[in-house]
């Protein structure tokens, strides 16, 4: 009955709400996981930073490209990456989306245009300029996002793709995740320049900052910045300032951080519970809806935690696979 | 003036290539007598090894080369004359011969046989020419190679010939630096390029001498142009019979690599030490050109499916009653030597022993006897 | 007692979706520091010898130290004492407030203000009675004067010394006042309110005209970016007289009713953002006499204030906006500079020059 | 017809005739055009050594300059190729892989692994290697061992013209990561190249010459110097037969190990450093697999373990000699025990 009054359909809210949903279902049960010592190695997770993935990749098709980060299990979720495949690969599986061969920090699915998630920092960047060149030699109007965190914003090759993507006029999109903090250390204090749309000017591209949290505030921006990327208007920079409900990696004490600061983020600044509230009081959702989906999506991660479990581990003759074994 | 009873023995130059040959060994002694085509020496160039046979009568007067050495083409290592020429002519002979410049194997070089590119339907074919070296040019004869050859296997066949003849040498589509695409993987194609070349090189008629596929192109190419061609030569020929080594064929298509390739080179001749690292590098070569390996994919399956050989045309060329010579190696691994006789009397034929398929390589002293002597019988034959 | 002068400046302003949807400039930290040393160094110039500045992480700060430092290095001392606000830095527009408010109670006697209509708004919702000297660091300001910001701070320096005289030194500014279900003020503008379609709030910026529904304004120049130069464009309204001007904006190029034009109505070209010519469907417009409330007429949308928009509301609430005359104070630079040049205010020793000469 | 042309002119063709074969092909790097953006001629350089030269008029924007920004270029080339192109990007001198390793070892190497299999990264890198140009210590290194560390890399290192163009097609066509090394000195070196097209398959040493003596194995500029030891050697009646690697990731352990049974004796030549290179390799492999055929020990011939240096006097003593080779042959014929261990000439 109440006119929708959002710029997108209401379907197209109700996949916003599921995909981060999703996400946060996925982190927070592997962070549970993790605790009782379930999954080997690190995982970095993306819970609070929902809004930014999705807002983004709600632009996205399967011929668009975006390279990740080591916390990127938000980014596989909202390109479209399938859930079982994931979690199967965190637990190391064969059934996993790298067959167990990647992890946490190595997800991805080309078939999706998700280049992987990166244990390097920084440096995806590269290669998304790659990928958006094989674009434009192409001709086929694909883009690529690159994810970054004020930490990695620092790297020489997130500050050299700033200047090859200008000099080439690529349709490339650099999604800064500012988070606040580069592992434990504080962006204030190592970031330099304090802004990142002065670094994307001086590259000669605009910089937009938006909050992180507000899906719609990232969602409007990422639109016209991606639109203007595909169209060729070249490059551009989006910070999104972001909250993380988590440490750097699971298993951080965060000691680093201030008082009652996660608690108070988690009351004020969750952007899936913000996202929610809008959209009911604006009367487009009803509560029920939402509320199924999150019964949906709960149902879909112990789904694909008990698959994950149950599927075999890789085989011992898989170790020399999938490379060229030159000795 | 160099005196004519005195006949130098040089090292010869074989193919566009050969700049120098390290002599390996005398195969007469000092002061033995020799016939025109005793085998007088053993040459190994950087491709091949072979016999270097005499050219002329004598005695064997001075041998000048020594084993183990290496000699530009064209450097005396010899002298042959006969007994009542004195020591002193000899001696004056040498110290007047003028020995070429070492290194000196400048295109330019006077009468060898040059390399050419001829635009034709079946796209550029390179060919070997050699005018006639005694009087004009002679008859036209047409060499054809075999499946994976090239014009480089008429080595010692093509200055043999050209002392009566203009010698066309042509590699055929899909081989050699030829163009690389078949459009037609059968006899019946090949046999079109090989008139489509005729007709750019402004050959009317030839003499076709063919080894193995390239007998059979000839064949097929008599079959349906009998007035292009003036006589049949065929030298381990396919189209004879249904029988041939299909694990050669196999074998020489797949390989890839100098380990692979030479056992299956090794089929080839009846001394298999003849297959040098040279010769398997050069056919490693060719094999790695772009479109190589699918053409001769293309003219195995055309042409020896399933192990047999797909076209016999024997029948229909003994009909013929065009001047034939069929010549085999008795120790042929890829073609048996019985196909010699399927031709019956429409056929002159020569079984030689001690040589493989490559029987043109390996017995070339005879074999250019052969062809010279069937060549040189009134061209015009009885074909018309 | 010397005059201490209260510095607010944001780090954060212009870095909005305009850089891309309209070219808009972005004016980077170094500068903005750089702004600052300049207006620093025309105040101690005057005789201002302490600033009180709102702290804040954005970098700006750390620059102007810096600029500090490497003029005492040189054996210079061109700048006032720094002293920053004793406060937590959110990083928020709560920070504006809180400085602010901690200005007026620590009795500066003017506040310079270097941001966006947004920074300028900020600081007049606690400002009082404390007059505002605005620098605007973006080119899609309506509110700022675009001026070189050392004779702000020239001026500035002059009013609150006072070598120009009050009358002369401050002029009075209109706002507009937001009531949303009776509280008083909800929010207020400076230089305009304009009511829109859309429900959510997205990347602030006002750039889809189709949107557009009703506009009020403080004053209306047709020598300015943004709203108010659409009702500049109609009908000038200058700050100096009392009230404002109502416009009411439909989907440019509808011209049937309901929801098209009215007759009579029309369709005009703004520059609503920098670079950005816009059609603006055109319904009517009238005077917006100060004092007297309006209910506009949109049941639900969006209400944006000096060009951003900033909250939604729906049929539920109510809405009542009104134009206050001398809602608060700003320094009058063209007043103190000429002021300042009758008076050879900054001559060592004023000569006159003679008329024979 | 015999053609012969150099190094330089062979790799150019092989480019030439991959991007007329393949429009996925494309060439980047650091003024391997020249001059793009300034005013004077186009096509200025062609490469800094005039490699490229002349395919931006056959090809033009497929050939595409660089900022002098090995990180982002290098990386680009590695996701286009992640995204379906077949790149060529030119590193210049490989030394300056420093800069930009990350992008190739931690991402183009791993990828097809690290992704289960499911992605490909067909790119090539090629730069300059090696010594004896006067270049001084970071543009002469050798760093082949550097490459052939790595899992997932392919290294090549051509040592005549012929071979360089076919082990580039090859390359380009080749679905996993290349590390194409160029030995600067070898540019101008001439040899007969066809003029087709024809692709040399990875991991087939080449066998230069034959001997049953002493098996010479090396790779690059070094193999001339080996062909020239073995040319002495064979003067003092000893025939050497000498093993061009041409690639080292594939390497061709049954060539050597086939020779080293037949002549009993090996002489590794590396320009490389002596720890951790391709000769200790190679050595190792032997004493593992045919550690029975060994009638002495393996000699090592290598470049000293320091930085390359600038004067020309040391420099020549720097890169592995063939004097050097052939006394390390003749080391190995020398009764057991009576062997001196010796590095470089």
């Amino acid at each position: 009955m109440t006119e929708n009054p959002f710029p997108l359909s209401k379907d197209d809210l109700l996949r916003a709400y599921r995909t981060m949903r999703t996400i946060r279902e996925f982190e927070e049960r592997l962070h549970v996981d993790f605790a009782k010592g379930d999954i080997p190695g690190f995982v970095h997770l993306y819970a609070g930073e929902e809004a930014c993935a999705t807002g983004i990749m709600m632009h996205l098709n399967d011929n668009d490209r975006i390279a990740s980060t080591h916390r990127g299990h938000g980014h596989c979720i909202a390109k479209g990456v399938d859930v079982h495949a994931m979690m199967a690969e965190i637990y190391g599986r064969s059934t996993g989306a790298c067959r167990g061969k990647g992890g946490s920090m190595h997800i991805a699915d080309l078939s999706k245009g998700m280049m992987g998630a990166n244990g390097i920092l920084g440096a995806g960047a590269p290669l998304i300029c790659g990928a958006a060149l094989a674009a434009k030699v192409r001709g086929d109007r694909g883009v690529g996002i690159t994810f970054v965190g004020d930490g990695a914003s620092n790297q020489g090759t997130f500050l050299e793709s700033l200047n090859l993507a200008a000099v080439w006029n690529l349709p490339v999109v650099f999604v800064v995740e500012n988070n606040g903090y580069a592992e434990s250390t504080a962006m204030e204090w190592a970031v330099s320049c304090d802004s990142y749309v002065d670094r994307a000017t001086g590259f000669g591209m605009p910089g937009v900052t938006v909050d992180g949290t507000d899906f719609f505030a990232v969602h409007e921006a990422a639109g016209e910045i991606i639109r203007r990327a595909r169209e060729g208007g070249g490059p551009a920079l989006l910070e999104c300032n972001m909250v993380r409900f988590y440490g750097h990696f699971e298993g951080d004490a965060q000691t680093y951080r201030a008082k009652g600061e996660v608690e108070a983020l988690r009351a004020s600044r969750d952007c899936l519970v913000m996202l929610g509230e809008r959209v009911i009081e604006a009367g487009v959702i009803a509560r029920a809806e939402l509320q199924a989906i999150d019964g949906e999506v709960a149902a879909l991660i112990e789904d694909a935690v008990r698959a994950a479990k149950a599927a075999p581990l890789p085989a011992a003759g898989d170790l020399l696979t999938d490379v060229y074994v030159a000795y | 003036m160099l005196n004519e009873r005195i006949k130098p023995i040089v090292m010869p130059k074989w193919g566009l290539s050969m700049s120098e040959g390290k002599l390996t060994g005398w195969l007469k002694r000092p002061g033995a007598s020799v016939a025109l085509g005793d085998e007088l020496l053993e040459v190994e160039t950087d491709k091949i090894t072979n016999v270097v046979e005499a050219g002329d009568s004598g005695i064997l007067r001075r041998v000048l080369g020594e084993p183990g050495t290496v000699y530009p083409v064209k450097a005396l290592i010899a002298v042959l004359a006969e007994p009542d020429v004195p020591d002193s002519e000899i001696d004056a002979f040498i110290d007047a011969y003028a020995a070429p410049a070492t290194g000196g194997a400048g295109e330019e070089e006077e009468a060898g046989p040059r390399y050419h590119f001829a635009e034709t339907p079946a796209g550029t074919l390179r060919y070997a020419k050699r005018d006639g070296t005694r009087g004009e040019s002679g008859p036209a004869v047409l060499l054809l190679h075999g499946f994976g050859g090239d014009l480089d296997n008429w080595l010692f066949t093509i200055d043999a010939l050209a002392e009566s003849a203009t010698v066309y040498a042509l590699d055929l589509p899909g081989h050699g630096q030829s163009a690389k695409t078949l459009a037609d993987p059968t006899l019946a194609g090949l046999s079109k390029a090989v008139l489509g070349f005729m007709d750019a090189a402004g050959i009317d008629r030839a003499h076709l001498v063919g080894h193995s596929m390239g007998g059979a192109v000839s064949m097929r190419t008599a079959l349906d142009a009998p007035e292009r061609v003036a006589s049949l030569s065929l030298i381990a020929s396919a189209g004879l019979g249904s029988a041939i080594d299909h694990g050669y064929i196999q074998g020489f298509t797949a390989a890839n690599s100098r380990r692979d390739l030479k056992p299956v080179l090794e089929t080839l001749f009846a001394d298999q030490s003849l297959v040098g690292r040279k010769l398997v590098d050069d056919l490693l070569k060719y094999k790695r050109l772009d479109g190589v390996e699918a053409a001769l994919r293309a003219l195995s399956a055309a042409l020896f499916a399933d192990g047999a050989q797909a076209e016999i045309l024997a029948g229909a060329v003994a009909a013929t009653g065009l001047p034939t010579l069929v010549v085999w190696g008795e120790q042929d691994r890829v073609i048996p030597a019985a196909h010699a006789t399927a031709l019956g009397h429409a056929a002159r034929s020569v079984v030689i022993p001690n040589a493989g398929h490559m029987v043109q390589m390996e017995a070339a002293g005879k074999v250019n006897a052969l062809l010279k002597e069937h060549i040189g019988t009134p061209a015009t034959g009885t074909a018309t | 007692m010397t005059p201490v002068v209260g510095i607010v400046a944001n780090p954060v302003s212009a870095r909005d979706i305009r850089r891309v949807v309209a070219n808009a400039a972005n004016l980077q930290v170094t500068d903005r520091a750089n702004i600052l040393l300049r207006v620093l160094a025309a105040l101690r110039a005057c005789g201002v010898a302490e600033v009180l500045m709102m702290p804040e992480k954005g970098g700006i700060r750390g620059h102007v130290e810096r600029g500090v430092a490497r003029a005492r290095a040189h054996g210079e001392d061109p700048y006032p004492a720094i002293h920053p606000v004793a406060m937590p830095v959110t990083g928020t527009v709560e920070d504006t407030h809180r400085a602010t408010r901690a200005m007026r109670q620590a009795g500066v006697s003017a506040i310079v203000v270097l941001g966006g209509d947004g920074t300028h708004r900020a600081v007049a919702a606690q400002c009082g009675a404390v007059p505002i000297a605005g620098i605007s660091t973006g080119t899609n300001n309506a509110f700022p004067d675009h001026r070189e910001p050392t004779i702000t701070g020239l001026a500035t320096g002059l009013a609150v010394t006072g070598r120009v005289p009050p009358h002369i030194a401050f002029a009075g500014n209109k706002r507009i006042d937001v009531a949303i279900n009776g509280e008083t003020p909800s929010e207020i503008a400076l230089v305009d309110v304009a009511l829109v379609a859309e429900r959510y709030i997205g990347a602030r910026a006002l750039w889809r005209t189709e949107n557009f529904r009703e506009l009020y304004v403080t004053f209306a120049d047709p020598e300015v970016i943004g709203m108010s130069a659409i009702a500049g464009l109609l009908e000038p309204v200058t700050r100096g007289e009392s009230g404002g001007l109502m416009v009411r904006l439909s989907p440019a190029g509808q011209t049937s009713p309901p929801s098209g034009p009215r007759p009579g109505g029309t369709i005009l070209r703004a520059p609503i953002a920098p670079g950005m010519m816009a059609a603006v469907g055109v319904t009517d417009w009238r005077r917006m006499p100060a004092g007297v409330p309006f209910v506009p007429e949109v049941e639900a949308g969006t209400i944006a204030l000096d060009g951003e928009r900033e909250l939604s509301f729906t049929a539920r609430d109510r809405l009542s906006l009104t134009l206050r005359d001398d809602a608060f104070r700003t320094v009058n630079v063209s007043g103190c500079m000429r002021h300042a040049a009758e008076n050879r205010l900054l001559t060592g020793t004023p000569v006159p020059v003679s008329a024979d000469l | 017809m015999s053609r012969k042309i150099s190094m330089k002119q062979a790799i150019n063709e092989a480019l030439d005739l991959e991007m007329r074969r393949d429009p996925t092909v494309i060439v980047m790097g650091e003024d391997i055009v020249g001059g793009t953006g300034a005013h004077g001629e186009a096509d200025a350089w062609g490469g800094v050594l005039g490699v490229t030269k002349g395919l931006h008029a056959k090809h033009g924007d497929r050939l595409m300059d660089t900022p002098l920004s090995e990180s982002a270029y290098i990386g680009a080339a590695i996701g286009a190729a992640a995204c379906g192109l077949r790149p060529v990007a030119e590193l210049m001198f490989m030394d300056f892989m420093g800069v930009c390793f990350d992008q190739i070892f931690n991402q183009a190497a791993k990828f097809r692994y690290m992704f289960g299999g499911k992605a490909e990264t067909p790119v090539v890198i090629r730069g300059m290697v090696g010594a004896g140009f006067r270049a001084a210590a970071q543009h002469s290194q050798m760093l082949t061992p550097l490459f052939t560390h790595i899992p997932g890399l392919k290294v090549v290192c051509p040592s005549n013209a012929y071979d360089a163009k076919g082990l580039l097609i090859q390359a380009i066509r080749d679905n996993d990561p290349v590390i194409f090394c160029e030995h600067k000195n070898l540019y101008g070196m001439e040899c007969e190249v066809p003029a087709e097209s024809y692709a040399i398959p990875f991991g087939e040493a080449n066998v230069l010459r034959d001997g049953d003596d002493v098996t010479i194995v090396s790779y690059g500029l070094t193999v001339h110097r080996a062909m020239a030891a073995a040319d002495a050697l064979a003067r003092e009646r000893v025939e050497a037969e000498v093993i061009d690697l041409r690639t080292l990731s594939p390497i061709d352990w049954d060539s050597i190990v086939e020779s080293v049974e037949r002549t009993g004796r090996l002489v590794v030549v590396d320009e490389a450093h002596p720890r951790c290179n391709l000769a200790t390799d190679i050595a190792a492999y032997v004493g593992q697999h045919a550690f029975g055929a060994l009638k002495a020990g393996v000699q090592m011939v290598t470049a000293p373990h320091t930085p390359v240096p600038f004067a020309p006097s040391l420099e020549d003593l720097y890169v592995p000699s063939a004097e050097a080779i052939a006394a390390a042959a003749l080391r190995t014929l020398a009764p057991t025990g009576t062997t001196p261990r010796s590095i470089a000439a």
